[in-house]
């Protein structure tokens, strides 16, 4: 019972039409970023506990040489490009302010890039070995969330999921990262995605692209089309162009038609989530054990005078990549890591680039709640926004008089922070900032109950 | 070169906003209300106009007077204030005194707003509260002695006064209304154009479809609400063998598309705004057939402005995801 | 009950208190029902505050004299009988000496026997203290309650008829809207809210505001 | 859902059963006297809004239909009777058009000449019952507009929950000793000229049929006594309660206008309850200017809920 | 009361027959002191109760039909004897408990069945009350009449009294007790709306209506002069006027047509039935007028 609009699929309510800005990028190859003088690496870009260094200061190493352990939970960490080790020390980190990180200085007496050939039997690895080249890669969710891919892989296969669903909705207006690696790297992504689905248990693998992506629809349709093996079947699903097309449970509702339960992970429907540039990263993992070294990225917006899609090692700082695209343009007043409905505002240029930053948005002008906001007025768009089909208006007029507490029959719980509420908004209020404070009450306040 | 030491603004997240806000929808509102406003200073005279600066006046000022007193931020430039006086002084006879509806702006924001703290907390629909006050206080202007409205650019309006289309239906049955509202144009025309007794903006039944929608074009309204009262009015007026007439006459256009519209005081979701919308559709018809008035629609809405909050109990919006089944 | 050991404050304070700080209308927020009900003229007020007054100071006076021959466990019964005795008792005198105005606030008077600023000043004040403080305090809040509902009235009669005790002041009726019902519960929300501020301004912010009362 | 319905119906139960007695209204209605024992006119109805529509068991003749033939009067003054402005018949409906406007909820007595016979109008229950249910809950609101109750309308429609167990227990309480009251009034202090001691017996009579519904709730139905016995108990010395026994006596009326009146004025101040308690829910959220904090706004809340009540006024679907 | 013995008697002691029988006895005292002291109320103030209203209906009559002093007035009371199908006159002179009550009966259609000139002071039992009248003489000679009359009103039941002259022209209407809103349907009970029916002939009450049309201005403006013109001559505005606007519907109090038509058609029925009534009782009740 999948949900079409004419033969396109969408999920069931809410979700807003922001102006997509993507024609800035959407047209321009992915380039690489000059191999920058200094790298840095925060030890923890992941979920999970953080690497630990296995190189020592001063130390030489080459483009895709290993240098700290993932350990039980984490995943592992390569150098980015070849030079030398420089002492582990706080730097600054984009999310945390500062980070225990490794840096490289790029040196060319270390050597070129290690060399990473073919595995002929990469088609027919054991289960064990394939999870373990993909957990060795380093590779992590590319789609921002950077949960270790081989964690998510074993949970899926315990819950016996059946169906594995490729995220290429890419809904986040003026981020084009994710559509330039479809055109980029098509088959890859088909072969990496039927990687993906045996290492998960799944049967069948559907991968839904918003229908602004024409071009890339076709090339994943060809590339499907020219699999060699039919065992695993790989359909392109093409979706509406919707925000939030490409969060989990909506892509999920949108392409199977499967509901995920509230607080439940689309495992609980057996169904596995995966980006798409993930798929061309496990490809590039099991095919020829080739760790993550670069992040595709979009960096964008009025505030860059050379919008671009990029392609930058881990770890290169963030003005070289805005240096790299022309530098700021007057007036940039804030800058986006991520796409800016979801996205977070980040202080400063000095920061790396970190394995779940798939865009740089350069904004101009004030933002929306700079100027402060007005009072509810109940026009109820948010109501009609939220994919959810929670209250935020309820939840902000209780938070506002401090009845944090009372807002759990309104959803707060339940809230994943798409920000379609707040954009809607005609009073400018901080709805999903309100969201925050009353599930971080709710959630301490549960805490409490239990210990007691 | 940049500036890598350079501190950007940390606003929060999302960082897109649409381009409506609450002053652009209240200006939309006030501007969209403008057509049937000045029909009804064309058709009753210098009078009418009087009534409406009045009106806004009463309602802008107070609404000035009582943030000051609070404490607050004066927030005259949304356009609320100004919508509430203008809506009030379409809902009036053109023969109130201006100083009257300058009270009854006056009262709709001090005692139908401010009072709750200001735009989004009122309970009651306050341009309707300020009519309501004005029956009250003044029954003799706002029941009777309504102004004929002239015909195209014929004599200047005298002291004739008339009855309005309803108030002789009650009264003495359809020849009679017929009768009262015998123009060039006929009596159906003469409820949609508006050349008939009535209030100062209910009259001309096109342009209050026009402003409507600019308003449904501009998404500010949807036709949940407008819809379910005209059904409802119909539905409840259909055994009199007259729910056109009834459709056609008095402040239901005005009162479907502005009043019950107002998002403060009318329930969020679209089924409770069905039922809402039902509710003030039947409770006109009824007021109007068997109640005390010949006109029901803005008591109809009062009192289902008392039952929004209740509404909003019962119907809440549907969840995206309750069960979780494969198909 | 055990009978209190202090004294009883003076005549003066206790008629103030009434009056004043504990009004039963404004402040103690008991016996709401005819503040709205009957003040549509000051003269409405008067003659329901005289029966209120009457009331109280009688079944006062009476529970102060009797209370040595009340079983304190029916305590409660005898004394709703014995202010039930004297609304009835008021009821027909104001009945037949008063017709014309009792013909307005009739129902209201027989009420009286529900209100509970009555029984509630028996069972704090007059089951334990002497007669004369029990009379004055008894007078203070009567005299509170009728004064509470002359300045209602006052204001409704002025607004919604123009007039005052029954005097017309203007030609015509200048905010009929008063005198409806709704008027006169915006008339007690005004009221009460230009008490708080004065309250706050003279108490310089300490005191809470009206609290609700229970019972009516 | 079925919880959720279940859960809704629960307060409802008691409802059902007065509905149901009311339903039963009808048969309870005193039979028309009528001089012919009742066997030739098979029913009189009145047409608002001045016909009468009268069926016989047989066809009359056209000498009997004749407007001579009839007499119409208000039971009021059957000895004046009304102008009879015309009388068609069709095999054996008559229908009699009357100089001047009917009510169903009036009293009339139609007298026929031949067939001999006399027949008592009685007002229809049911308009009495639609009639005064509207008039004692919506246009004569205990709370709106006659301002009983109001201590209890603004201590307990603070939460939802307590608004609508109150308006239960109330509108319960109040039948029942609006039915007590009648009786007693009706079959004692009338008969007995005891009207001074109304008052006193009144209260007498609330107190004891409260305590005695406490007693009966706690023994046979302990899980409702728990959610609605607190409410029982506040409302003994309550006005609203007392004002339904007086303004009944007050207007000496019959047993079925006696138990709409209680049963109006008490869903009437349900409704006020509900309405009330949710306003007062959403007005919680509101910033509500300081001196107003309180009591002030609830009355406020009062005054525009009554303004809006005002709307009622003058419903009367027998016009 | 409950509540309040809860309270204070829980958690409930074990009963005391000794404690049971002093709460009773304590409670049965308060009782007896009770009735006996409302009994003495009440007999000491329902003499002036019933004075209270005798007064006030006694001035209303005079006021009404301006009397002046040599005038004495006859109560009728008026009663339905349902089993019989007959109508009961009670006529004896107003407020004077011990003068004589002639009584006289008929039947529905107007035959007089019985007449007793020394009837007893209460009226036989069981029988249903259908009004009052009051017939005035001044003189000697028939100065006019007072109905009472009821109508329901918008809340509840409006009394009035209307008074005729002897040529059953409407002399004046008085409201008597209504709760109507104040301000609105209340307006029924003042003197420019209720001299609006002042100087109709019976065949014009009959046929009278109500409109909503607003009042003319002269004809305010004389209602009010002629109301506020106690007891002397009629205004000349007036007189002028009253020709032009008796045969016209009242004009209905803006905003309260309800409570308007209410009046006017209780004051239609009163009159109504009032010309049948008399047109039986005058002779009945004229040759005893005569002979005194």
């Amino acid at each position: 019972m999948t949900q079409a609009t004419g033969s396109l699929h969408t999920f069931g309510r809410g979700g807003v039409h922001p102006d997509p800005h993507k024609g800035a990028t959407s047209g321009r190859e992915i380039e690489d970023l000059p191999a920058p003088s200094e790298v840095v690496l925060p030890l923890l870009q992941h979920l999970g506990e953080p690497a630990e260094p296995c190189v020592k200061k001063g130390e030489l190493v080459r483009r895709g040489q290993k240098i700290a352990e993932g350990g039980k939970t984490g995943v592992p960490l390569h150098a980015p490009i070849s030079g030398k080790i420089k002492p582990v020390d706080k730097r600054p980190h984009p999310t945390m302010a500062v980070a225990p990180s490794l840096a490289i200085g790029g040196n060319a007496e270390a050597g070129p890039e290690l060399e990473f050939p073919e595995d002929p039997a990469w088609r027919d690895l054991p289960l064990e070995e394939s999870l373990e080249r993909v957990r060795e890669a380093g590779i992590v969710g590319l789609g921002g969330a950077a949960f270790p891919t081989w964690r998510k892989l074993q949970f899926a296969r315990a819950a016996k999921v059946d169906l594995l669903v490729m995220n290429g909705a890419e809904c986040e207006p003026y981020l084009t990262a994710d559509y330039r690696v479809m055109l980029a790297w098509p088959a890859e992504i088909v072969e990496g995605s039927v990687l993906i689905a045996k290492m998960a248990g799944a049967t069948r693998v559907l991968i839904g692209v918003e229908s602004d992506k024409p071009d890339a629809i076709t090339a994943l349709s060809k590339a499907a089309a020219a699999l060699p093996t039919r065992d695993i079947p790989v359909e392109i699903v093409p979706c509406v162009a919707r925000y939030p097309q490409g969060a989990e449970k909506q892509l999920v509702f949108a392409v199977s038609g499967r509901t995920v339960p509230n607080r439940q992970l689309p495992s609980a429907v057996g169904v596995l989530v995966q980006n798409v540039a993930t798929a061309h990263a496990v490809y590039e993992a099991i095919r020829f054990r080739r760790p993550l070294l670069d992040r595709i990225l979009t960096v964008t917006g009025p505030g860059i005078v050379t919008p671009r899609n990029v392609r930058a090692p881990l770890g290169a700082s963030l003005s070289d990549i805005v240096e790299f695209c022309g530098g700021l343009a007057p007036g940039t007043s804030r800058m986006i890591a991520g796409g800016p409905m979801m996205g977070r505002a980040l202080p400063r240029l000095d920061v790396p680039l970190i394995k779940g930053m798939n865009g740089l948005v350069l904004l101009t002008g004030r933002g929306p709640l700079e100027d402060g906001f007005g009072p509810c007025i109940r026009c109820g768009r948010c109501l009609d926004a939220c994919p959810l089909g929670l209250e935020p208006d309820q939840v902000s007029v209780r938070v506002e008089v401090g009845r944090t507490l009372d807002t759990e029959p309104h959803g707060a719980l339940d809230c994943y922070e798409c920000g379609c509420c707040s954009y809607v908004c005609p009073s400018s209020r901080p709805l999903v900032q309100f969201m925050q404070v009353a599930k971080a009450a709710l959630r301490r306040a549960a805490a409490t109950r239990s210990a007691s | 070169m940049s500036d890598t030491t350079q501190q950007f603004v940390l606003s929060p997240g999302p960082h897109l906003h649409t381009e409506e806000s609450t002053s652009k929808i209240m200006w939309w509102v006030n501007g969209s209300l403008a057509p049937a406003a000045l029909w009804g200073v064309f058709v009753f005279g210098l009078g009418a106009l009087a009534v409406i600066v009045a009106a806004i006046a009463g309602s802008v000022l107070t609404e000035y007077a009582a943030q000051r007193v609070m404490g607050r931020r004066p927030t005259l430039g949304d356009g609320s204030a100004v919508c509430t006086g203008l809506l009030m002084a379409l809902t009036v006879s053109p023969n109130l005194i201006w100083w009257q509806a300058f009270l009854g702006g006056v009262f709709a924001i001090a005692l139908g707003k401010m009072i709750f703290g200001g735009l989004g907390f009122n309970l009651f629909n306050p341009a309707l509260l300020g009519r309501a006050f004005l029956m009250a206080t003044f029954p003799l202007q706002m029941t009777s002695g309504w102004a004929a409205p002239r015909p195209w650019f014929g004599a200047p309006l005298d002291a004739v006064t008339t009855a309005t289309p309803l108030a002789v239906l009650k009264e003495q049955g359809l020849e009679a209304a017929i009768r009262l509202v015998q123009s060039p144009v006929g009596l159906w025309n003469a409820l949609a154009l508006g050349f008939r007794p009535g209030s100062i903006g209910e009259v001309s039944l096109v342009l209050i479809a026009l402003g409507a929608g600019i308003l449904l074009a501009r998404r500010i309204i949807t036709l949940a609400i407008p819809l379910s009262v005209i059904a409802g009015l119909l539905l409840s007026t259909l055994h009199t063998g007259l729910p056109v007439l009834h459709l056609m006459s008095g402040g239901l256009w005005l009162g479907a598309f502005y009043m019950a519209t107002d998002y403060v005081t009318s329930p969020s979701v679209t089924r409770a705004q069905i039922v809402f919308g039902l509710m003030i559709g039947v409770l006109t018809g009824i007021i109007r057939v068997y109640g005390g008035y010949p006109e029901g629609i803005c008591y109809a809405i009062l009192i289902a402005n008392s039952m929004a909050p209740a509404l909003d109990l019962w119907f809440k919006p549907k969840r995206a995801a309750i069960a979780g089944s494969p198909s | 009950m055990s009978e209190t050991t202090e004294k009883p404050p003076g005549a003066l304070q206790l008629l103030l208190n009434g009056i004043f700080s504990e009004n039963p209308v404004f402040r103690l927020a008991l016996s709401l029902c005819p503040a709205v009900a009957v003040t549509t003229t000051v003269a409405n007020g008067f003659i329901l505050g005289v029966a209120v007054l009457a009331v109280q100071v009688l079944s006062s006076l009476t529970v102060a004299i009797a209370r040595g021959v009340i079983h304190p466990r029916v305590r409660i019964p005898v004394y709703t009988i014995i202010i039930a005795v004297w609304v009835s008792a008021i009821d027909m005198t104001l009945a037949a000496f008063v017709p014309a105005l009792y013909a307005q606030v009739g129902l209201y008077i027989k009420l009286i026997v529900a209100f509970a600023i009555i029984i509630s000043r028996l069972e704090v004040f007059a089951s334990r203290q002497p007669l004369v403080p029990s009379f004055w305090d008894a007078m203070g809040m009567g005299l509170g309650f009728m004064l509470a509902l002359m300045v209602i009235g006052a204001l409704r009669e002025v607004l919604g008829a123009g007039a005052f005790f029954g005097i017309p002041l203007f030609k015509t009726k200048p905010l009929l809207f008063f005198a409806l019902p709704a008027g006169g519960f915006f008339s007690i929300a005004l009221l009460m809210a230009f008490f708080n501020v004065l309250e706050r301004k003279l108490t310089g912010g300490t005191s809470k505001p009206a609290a609700g009362g229970h019972h009516g | 859902m079925g919880e959720r319905l279940r859960s809704l119906l629960a307060p409802l139960a008691p409802f059902a059963l007065i509905a149901g007695l009311l339903l039963a209204l009808p048969l309870l209605q005193p039979r028309a006297r009528a001089a012919d024992g009742g066997n030739a006119i098979e029913s009189v109805r009145i047409q608002t809004p001045d016909r009468v529509k009268v069926t016989f068991r047989s066809p009359l003749t056209p000498a009997q239909s004749a407007a001579a033939n009839f007499r119409l009067a208000e039971a009021a003054a059957p000895d004046a009777p009304m102008e009879i402005k015309g009388v068609e018949m069709s095999d054996r409906v008559v229908t009699i058009t009357a100089g001047q406007a009917l009510h169903p909820t009036e009293s009339y007595r139609l007298d026929v000449v031949d067939p001999p016979i006399q027949h008592d109008m009685k007002p229809s229950a049911w308009a009495v019952l639609v009639t005064l249910f509207l008039s004692s809950a919506l246009i004569n609101n205990f709370v709106f507009t006659r301002y009983l109750g109001l201590c209890i309308f603004f201590g307990v429609s603070k939460k939802r929950d307590a608004a609508v167990g109150m308006g239960v227990t109330f509108t319960a309480v109040m039948i029942f000793t609006a039915m007590v009251s009648w009786a007693v009034d009706t079959f004692a202090l009338q008969p007995l000229h005891l009207g001074f001691l109304q008052i006193l017996v009144f209260i007498g009579t609330v107190a004891a049929v409260v305590q005695f519904l406490d007693t009966m709730l706690r023994k046979t139905h302990p899980a409702l006594h728990k959610s609605f016995g607190v409410y029982l108990m506040l409302i003994t010395t309550n006005c609203i309660i007392l004002a339904v026994p007086l303004i009944n006596a007050q207007g000496r009326v019959s047993a079925i206008e006696a138990l709409v009146l209680a049963l109006g004025s008490g869903l009437g101040f349900a409704l006020a309850l509900f309405l009330m308690s949710c306003a007062r829910e959403k007005l919680e959220l509101a910033r509500v200017p300081k001196a107003f904090e309180g009591l002030p706004i609830a009355f406020a809340l009062a005054g525009l809920f009554a303004l809006a009540f005002m709307g009622f006024s003058g419903l009367d679907f027998f016009r | 009361m409950s509540e309040l013995v809860h309270i204070d008697g829980a958690p409930r002691p074990k009963a005391d027959p000794k404690v049971i029988a002093g709460i009773a006895m304590n409670l049965a005292l308060v009782c007896a002191v009770s009735a006996i002291v409302l009994g003495g109320v009440y007999v000491g103030t329902e003499r002036y109760q019933r004075m209270a209203r005798l007064e006030g209906e006694r001035t209303a009559v005079g006021a009404l039909l301006q009397l002046g002093p040599g005038s004495e007035v006859t109560e009728v009371e008026q009663y339905l004897d349902a089993a019989k199908n007959e109508v009961l006159y009670r006529a004896r002179e107003y407020g004077n408990e011990a003068a004589p009550v002639r009584a006289r009966v008929f039947s529905l259609s107007g035959e007089l069945r019985g007449s007793n000139d020394d009837a007893g002071a209460e009226p036989p039992a069981g029988l249903e009350p259908l009004g009052r009248m009051f017939v005035a003489r001044e003189n000697g000679a028939l100065a006019g009449f007072v109905l009472e009359g009821e109508s329901r009103g918008y809340k509840n039941r409006i009394r009035f009294f209307v008074a005729l002259d002897s040529s059953l022209a409407v002399q004046g209407v008085r409201v008597l007790e209504h709760e109507e809103d104040p301000g609105l349907g209340a307006e029924i009970a003042t003197p420019v709306f209720r001299a609006q029916f002042t100087g109709r002939t019976p065949d014009e009450i009959a046929a009278i209506g109500v409109t909503r049309d607003p009042m003319p201005e002269d004809w305010h403006a004389a209602l009010a002069a002629y109301a506020s013109s106690t007891g002397a001559e009629a205004p000349a505005e007036w007189r002028t006027l009253v020709q032009r606007e008796r045969g016209k519907p009242i004009y209905a109090i803006t905003g309260a047509t309800i409570s308007s038509r209410a009046l006017t058609r209780g004051v239609k029925g009163a009159v109504d039935h009032f010309r049948r009534r008399w047109s039986l009782l005058a002779p009945q009740l004229e040759p005893a007028g005569a002979a005194k």
